[in-house]
């Protein structure tokens, strides 16, 4: 164990643990812009940056382990002085847009600037905007909204294991891109939107049908995905009785990743198609009825069939995609009204 | 899965047969490239060039079909170069003499040469498989979906078996369940022969504690149908009325000629369902059911994990959660102890199934459970099998190779295999409704290799019919590199050109599962 | 190559395969000299010293000795020592140092690298 | 008296020390034999027949041997934590890509002596363990890839490459890789993953190269001429090498003189000469004897040094504490017609150009140093954007993640620090001393004038005013600065200032 003072906090620590842990672990915040517990760190933004007695330059607490006996200052003048002015050299590039922006409230960059006093004033925004790439159907890219902070790309890269995006270009024109540069929709992406999750800016945003913005939102519902049966927990965001955004869960087992499916695949709930009103088949044709009558309907006709052939008369199909209480009472009415345990699933298929 | 997700990470050899894990298990998938970049080795097996296959140091693209005989040449291998593990096999198991005797005929050159891949491929798999004390192995309906599809798993556990990997963290025999509570369901009671928690239902026991519980009397020993065999019923015109809860097995099942018919002899036909469904159509009554987002309940996953969901939203119109549905239906029939919530309802189930004995939904508020989950004191099981197997000591079930129910012939010269795609799911009746979605893949499809296209004059995009015993579908050809020479393949999800209007119902003798997986077809180009 | 003195022997006989009587020309052969247009310098000196049956002399590359301003240049190696850096050549002036130099044997002084710095 | 004929002669010759460079001009170097013939590879002979891996460790550390890419790290240290890192493989691996503008020392070497860096590798190898090592060699230096590349033929074709060296089971092998040229790739880490085919970027250290380098395994990474300097001290011993040079640091360093020096060109000095001695008595002084105003060395990541400090001695330490650095070796003189404005402005450009663009700081700070020097160039500056300047360049100094972005802004630091009068002239008066900024320039008539009117005459916007025969004058704030005046004044009476 390694013991050091951050703010005048004495910290205990293993071994290896970043100066940036090591804060948090007495409820320090450094700042960051480009770090994510999950990824390798790596030391692009430097906004963490803190002074270390003894340096000359101010270490990024992401990547500089604690060592013995460090003495360490996450909110000197200085440090703030240098987030201060890292925070206007990337906003000084950054369309001046809050106004519109629907990452407004939830945009990282935003905050920052909040937190140390970045005036907008004095600093142009960009004349010429970069046209949106929307050519991938789940989510769009903002060029100019991108800090380069390359989130994005290592979680394409090391968590989803896909390297479909890049950096490209040197210096000042750096920006991630793709092979050929087409189009987001023209590369490898699988749409998975685990880089549209990361992205701490409105440079990567997921197409949604209608604007809001963090204070519209009326709940995030922690869930499990529908779909496969990896069971990865999200967060659906709520607006007027509907599904705005799909939030990937960290603390699931997913650790924060979804497919194109999770993400982005949840616009059925809401699709004009759903069933909404019990219906009845009458003369070859639906028509709608009310609960009462198509639930007495159907009572009446099990019963009279029960009557008349018996228990062996009945099957009923579960579901795979029901909830474990939905297919406990079925298969407890299979077998405790009918008295038959012709109850199956596609769980072959 | 006998293992957890997270422990996929920690793999150092990963064992990838019959999942296309980056697609139907993108999570998943996901980890898997997450180990091979930490240092794990990644061994898979598929006669379609996957997307895992790329990652893999050693791919095998085996003629479908033929898992058995690729699992017995790795045995075999590990037999002959002796790499098992002597103590496991000795302090764990039974019957090790008694496999390797029943593959006295077997050769690593017999595999090989069923398989189509090198016997050397199969033995530096082996090897690899057998090196290590973390390999898992990750299998689905590859490996299920098969005339012998059961050998097929116990053949992965005798492989896992006689090398130690089983009953120890970060290996495992780990089936990828393909739907969102196919697990849950299972454990549930949603099978013919179990009650709740695999309780046989020929046990008496199970049945008074049942009995006790439900307040009834008279329930059925006799185990029910399989869905094929209710088919075959409802043709019979022994089965009468069939309800079914959020399933559209007019798509999803094998041999739809066979199973349109056997839907339009039925009396009665009740669907609850959140579409109207091909199969709802069929119906006679079609209740409004809410979606998963739309009601409270929990999902199992496929590390045996109890996970909540929860209503989010308020349900379209009229449509009502299924479990309220049914227990109304129960009500109107006369059963008196009705459930108020889900949340009463797991109560119950946990009285009555001891691997879920220990849930409630407060302790999995925030994260879920894995069964077994005895009781409330009980931090559920990342692995299973831990010093002991469930039954006491591993089984070896010897195995040999059996050819698919049907093989290409002059006929029917191609061999089809279905499966699912990335970007949509089952049957479409949620993922049809997604622009974006669509936009990506809008449509179904022939994969066919340039070889075998050229041999019939195909080209990418044109239109054809696929032909099997059972009936034809017009689908478009898509030109791939990355199957197999007289194979092709079309995924299951699309209602037109359904394919499971050719695949064949050839079932396995122990679990009832079709032969999804292999059937002969022919391709004729269009007039 | 297995042990030291294989390796001081295999020096001595390369030196003691060059010619007692043997004149070297050392063309500055490196980017800064081939730049400047030492290769037709170089094929001018070959040329001209075969056309010549100078026999003794042999025309060899090298690379940069640092007095890139002063490219094309060569030195002349000659037994007994003897060293000339011609520099600032051209293929006409190298003509003119292998008749005037290597024939006649007497400096160009006004192209040696003494008579420019 | 008789003229010198030989380069070895000529006093700027003999002033200098040459181990690096020993070979260069005397060898052929696409033949082994020559190289053996001057020595080659006794050194490689020594190290494995009579030192042993520890041997040649001690003896590169009681060399004194420093890195001479620019920073300084004592070489031996880092062989012996190569020597000490676990792993089974290791790697060695040369720098080539040679990046400062104007620098050219390592592009000498190695199209002049490529062997005493297989030699040197080799030897490195066999001192840490390891038994592969990759020249990473810029792509623009296609003499240098081919003499290299013959060069590795014949040694393995001597067996002093491949299987066995000397007989003592040791193998070692060398592969070339070919930069594309970008500047941040002679960054250690950048170079590595540029190596490994990724993109290249710096990554933060720890884990440093020694530990985890290529591929994750330990690789001692060397520059060219670090290199170079390895044969003559294992043959010669480190007593001799340790002979040579200053207190703190040992040896040569090769310099690229350049600018307005008389001499232009290379020169290998013992490392503690003076600059004053490099500059006047080396390379010549200032050509047309105009008055000497700086010297840049570091190249991009160095400084500028005034008059004042023309005795510093060169090494390490003492450039530093002046606000310049060795860096690997360029070293460019300026005049009084220099703008220091303007030589701020045209090395920060360099930075800004090859900036990777991974941090902030490098990618964003020094494209807005760079704007605010367009700014003052054009006259457009106030005196805030000094302090400015003085303040984002400190900020990206103390967070910059590589050694590119953190040297970044040292021309513009120097030369503010050394010759803020400039600046200040730019700024407070709008005139550039130099007489460089274009901007700034203002058309002024002199005495000269003989009130002939053609220049009133082609004025486009009518701002010369005078008499007949009377002294004309312009006015500057309506001047547009064509220059037509200039033209047509038949007595060049027009002169900018």
């Amino acid at each position: 164990m390694i013991k050091l003072t951050i703010d005048g906090i004495g910290v205990e620590v293993e071994k290896g643990t970043s100066i940036l842990d090591a804060a948090k672990s007495v409820a320090i915040n450094i700042p960051t812009l480009c770090h994510d517990d999950r990824l390798k760190p790596s030391g692009a933004c430097r906004i963490c940056g803190v002074e270390v007695e003894g340096s000359d330059e101010l270490q990024a607490s992401c990547t500089t382990p604690a060592r013995e006996g460090m003495v360490i200052h996450t909110r000197s003048d200085r440090v703030a002085a240098a987030r201060k002015q890292l925070l206007e050299l990337i906003w000084e590039d950054h369309p001046n847009e809050c106004l519109s922006c629907q990452k407004a409230g939830e945009c990282t960059l935003q905050d920052l600037c909040y937190d140390y006093g970045v005036e907008a004033e004095g600093f142009a925004p960009l004349k010429v905007r970069t046209p949106l790439d929307t050519s991938n159907p789940f989510y769009t890219f903002d060029k100019d909204k991108c800090i380069l902070c390359g989130k994005c790309v290592r979680v394409c890269e090391e968590l989803q294991g896909e390297s479909a995006i890049h950096f490209v270009q040197r210096g000042h024109e750096t920006m991630i891109s793709h092979p050929f540069e087409k189009g987001m929709a023209f590369s490898t992406c699988v749409s998975c939107g685990n880089c549209v999750q990361v992205c701490p800016t409105a440079a990567l945003m997921p197409k949604t049908e209608e604007k809001f913005r963090v204070w519209d939102i009326e709940k995030k519902v922690r869930t499990t995905c529908s779909y496969c049966g990896v069971g990865c927990q999200l967060d659906l965001v709520i607006k007027d009785n509907k599904v705005v955004r799909v939030d990937a869960a960290r603390d699931g087992e997913n650790e924060g990743m979804l497919c194109v499916k999770g993400k982005f695949g949840y616009s059925f709930l809401n699709h004009k198609d759903r069933l909404t009103m019990p219906l009845i088949r009458e003369g070859g044709v639906f028509r709608e009825a009310s609960w009462d009558e198509a639930l007495d309907l159907v009572a009446g006709r099990m019963t009279e069939v029960y009557d008349h052939s018996g228990s062996d008369a009945f099957a009923a199909f579960a579901s795979a995609r029901c909830t474990n209480e939905d297919n406990y009472v079925l298969q407890k009415m299979m077998r405790g009204i009918f008295k038959t345990n012709n109850i199956d699933h596609c769980a072959r298929l | 899965m006998t293992n957890s997700i997270r422990e996929v990470i920690h793999n150092e050899v990963i064992f990838v047969i019959g999942s296309n894990t980056t697609e139907n298990h993108p999570v998943i998938g996901a980890m898997m490239r997450q180990a091979v970049k930490n240092g794990a080795k990644l061994i898979v097996a598929d006669p379609r060039r996957i997307p895992l296959a790329r990652d893999a140091d050693i791919y095998l693209p085996i003629q479908p079909g033929t898992n058995v005989a690729l699992l017995n040449g790795m045995i075999k291998t590990i037999l002959e170069e002796k790499l098992y593990d002597e103590e496991f096999i000795r302090e764990r198991t039974v019957d090790f003499n008694r496999m390797a005797e029943a593959l006295k005929d077997c050769s690593v050159a017999k595999s090989a040469a069923l398989c189509q891949v090198s016997e050397e491929d199969i033995r530096r798999a082996a090897r690899l498989y057998a090196s290590s004390h973390k390999s898992g192995i990750y299998y689905a309906m590859g490996i299920t979906q098969h005339s012998r599809g059961t050998e097929g798993v116990y053949n992965i556990a005798n492989l896992a078996m006689m090398t130690g990997n089983v009953g120890v963290e970060f290996a495992g025999v780990n089936p990828l369940r393909g739907q969102s509570n196919v697990q849950g369901s299972c454990d549930l009671g949603g099978l013919p022969d179990v009650y709740p928690g695999y309780q046989k239902v020929a046990d008496e026991k199970a049945k008074a504690r049942f009995e006790a519980s439900w307040g009834v009397q008279g329930l059925s020993r006799e185990p029910g149908l399989t869905l094929p065999k209710m088919v075959d019923k409802a043709l019979e015109g022994k089965i009468k009325m069939i309800y079914i809860m959020g399933e559209n097995p007019m798509v999803s099942d094998p041999d739809l000629t066979h199973f349109e018919a056997a839907l339009d002899n039925l009396d009665f036909l009740v669907v609850q369902d959140i579409f109207m469904t091909e199969t709802a159509q069929k119906a006679d009554v079609v209740l409004p059911a809410a979606a998963f987002a739309e009601k409270d309940g929990t999902f199992t996953n496929t590390e045996r994990r109890i996970q909540r969901i929860r209503k989010a939203l308020d349900p379209p119109g009229e449509a009502k959660a299924d479990w309220w549905i049914i227990n109304e239906l129960m009500k109107r029939m006369g059963y008196q102890n009705a459930f108020a919530n889900p949340e009463e309802i797991m109560a119950e189930i946990a009285g009555v199934t001891p691997i879920y004995g220990g849930i409630d939904y407060e302790r999995i508020d925030s994260k879920g459970l894995q069964w077994p989950v005895k009781d409330k004191s009980h931090p559920g099981t990342p692995y299973l099998h831990r010093d002991r197997f469930t039954r006491g000591l591993g089984q070896f079930m010897p195995v040999t190779y059996t050819e698919s129910a049907e093989t290409a012939d002059e006929a029917y010269p191609l061999i089809l295999t279905t499966g699912r795609l990335l970007y949509h799911y089952h049957t479409r009746s949620m993922t049809g409704r997604i622009p974006g979605l669509n936009e990506v893949v809008g449509e179904s499809y022939v994969e066919i290799c340039p070889k075998t296209a050229a041999l019939y004059g195909l080209e990418n995009g044109e239109w054809v019919t696929v032909r099997s015993r059972r009936g034809e579908i017009k689908i478009k050809v898509k030109i791939t590199e990355d199957i197999k020479e007289d194979v092709v393949f079309i995924p299951f999800h699309f209602a037109d050109a359904a394919v499971n209007r050719l695949t064949n119902v050839a079932l396995d003798p122990i679990a009832d599962i079709p032969e999804l997986k292999v059937a002969a077809v022919r391709i004729e180009k269009l007039a | 190559m297995k042990t030291f003195e294989e390796l001081i022997a295999l020096k001595e006989e390369i030196i003691a395969g060059e010619a007692p009587d043997e004149i070297k020309i050392m063309v500055g052969m490196a980017t800064c000299g081939i730049s400047a247009g030492a290769k037709p310098v170089m094929q001018a000196l070959k040329d001209c010293v075969e056309e010549k049956g100078l026999s003794k002399v042999k025309v060899k590359q090298t690379g940069c000795i640092g007095v890139c301003r002063l490219e094309p240049m060569f030195e002349i190696f000659e037994p007994g020592g003897r060293r000339t850096t011609y520099v600032d050549m051209t293929p006409e002036k190298a003509v003119e140092v292998v008749e005037e130099h290597l024939i006649k044997h007497h400096i160009i002084e006004r192209y040696t690298i003494g008579a420019y710095d | 008296m008789e003229n010198k004929h030989s380069i070895l002669e000529m006093d700027y010759i003999e002033r200098q020390e040459r181990i690096a460079l020993k070979n260069c001009g005397l060898i052929d170097p696409e033949r082994i034999e020559e190289y053996i013939r001057y020595e080659g590879y006794q050194a490689l002979a020594k190290a494995i027949l009579k030192l042993g891996p520890e041997g040649v460790i001690e003896e590169i550390e009681a060399s004194g041997l420093r890195g001479r890419g620019g920073a300084g790290f004592p070489t031996g240290r880092k062989w012996r934590s190569g020597y000490l890192a676990k792993g089974g493989e290791k790697f060695i691996i040369c720098n080539a890509d040679e990046g400062d503008p104007g620098a050219f020392m390592d592009r000498s070497i190695l199209e002049g002596d490529p062997h005493s860096v297989i030699e040197a590798m080799t030897i490195a190898g066999y001192a840490i363990g390891a038994s592969k090592g990759f020249i990473y060699v810029r792509a623009e230096y296609p003499i240098a890839v081919k003499r290299l590349q013959i060069a590795i033929d014949q040694a393995h074709g001597m067996g002093f490459l491949g299987r066995d060296i000397f007989g003592s089971g040791f193998e070692f092998d060398i592969e070339l890789r070919l930069g594309a040229g970008a500047f941040v790739c002679g960054e250690a880490k950048a170079l590595i993953a540029s190596i490994e085919g990724k993109r290249g970027m710096p990554t933060p250290k720890p884990p440093r190269t020694n530990d985890k380098g290529l591929w994750g395994k330990p690789t001692i990474l060397n520059n060219v001429e670090t290199f170079a300097n390895v044969p003559p001290i294992i043959r010669k011993g480190s007593g001799w090498y340790a002979g040579i040079g200053s207190e703190k640091s040992k040896g040569t360093k090769v310099f690229a003189l350049g600018g307005k020096i008389n001499r232009t060109g290379l020169v290998e000095i013992p490392i503690g000469t003076p600059l004053r001695e490099v500059i006047y008595d080396i390379g010549g002084g200032i050509p047309d004897n105009k008055k000497f105003k700086a010297v840049q060395t570091g190249g991009p990541s160095g400084g500028c040094i005034p008059k004042e400090h023309l005795d510093v001695k060169i090494d390490y330490e003492s450039l530093q504490e002046i606000g310049s650095m060795m860096g690997s070796g360029g070293m460019i003189v300026m005049d009084e017609d220099n703008c220091m404005v303007d030589i701020a402005r045209f090395f920060l450009e360099f930075s800004v150009e090859e900036s990777c663009g991974k941090c902030t700081p490098c990618r964003e700070g020094t494209k807005k140093m760079l704007s605010i020097l367009d700014k003052i160039a054009s006259g457009e500056g106030v005196m805030e954007d000094l302090d400015y300047l003085q303040s984002l360049g400190n900020v990206i100094k103390e967070t910059s993640l590589c050694g590119l972005g953190k040297t970044a802004p040292n021309p513009v630091l120097s030369t503010l620090k050394y010759f803020r009068d400039e600046y200040e002239a730019h700024v407070k008066d709008k005139t550039c001393p130099a007489g460089v900024c274009q901007a700034l320039l203002e058309y002024y008539i002199t005495e000269k004038c003989i009130g002939c009117g053609a220049c009133k005459r082609v004025c486009p916007v009518n701002c010369i005013s005078g008499e007949k025969k009377q002294l004309h004058t312009i006015d500057p704030v309506a001047c547009i600065r064509c220059g037509a005046c200039q033209e047509a004044c038949p007595v060049d009476a027009i002169i900018k200032r």
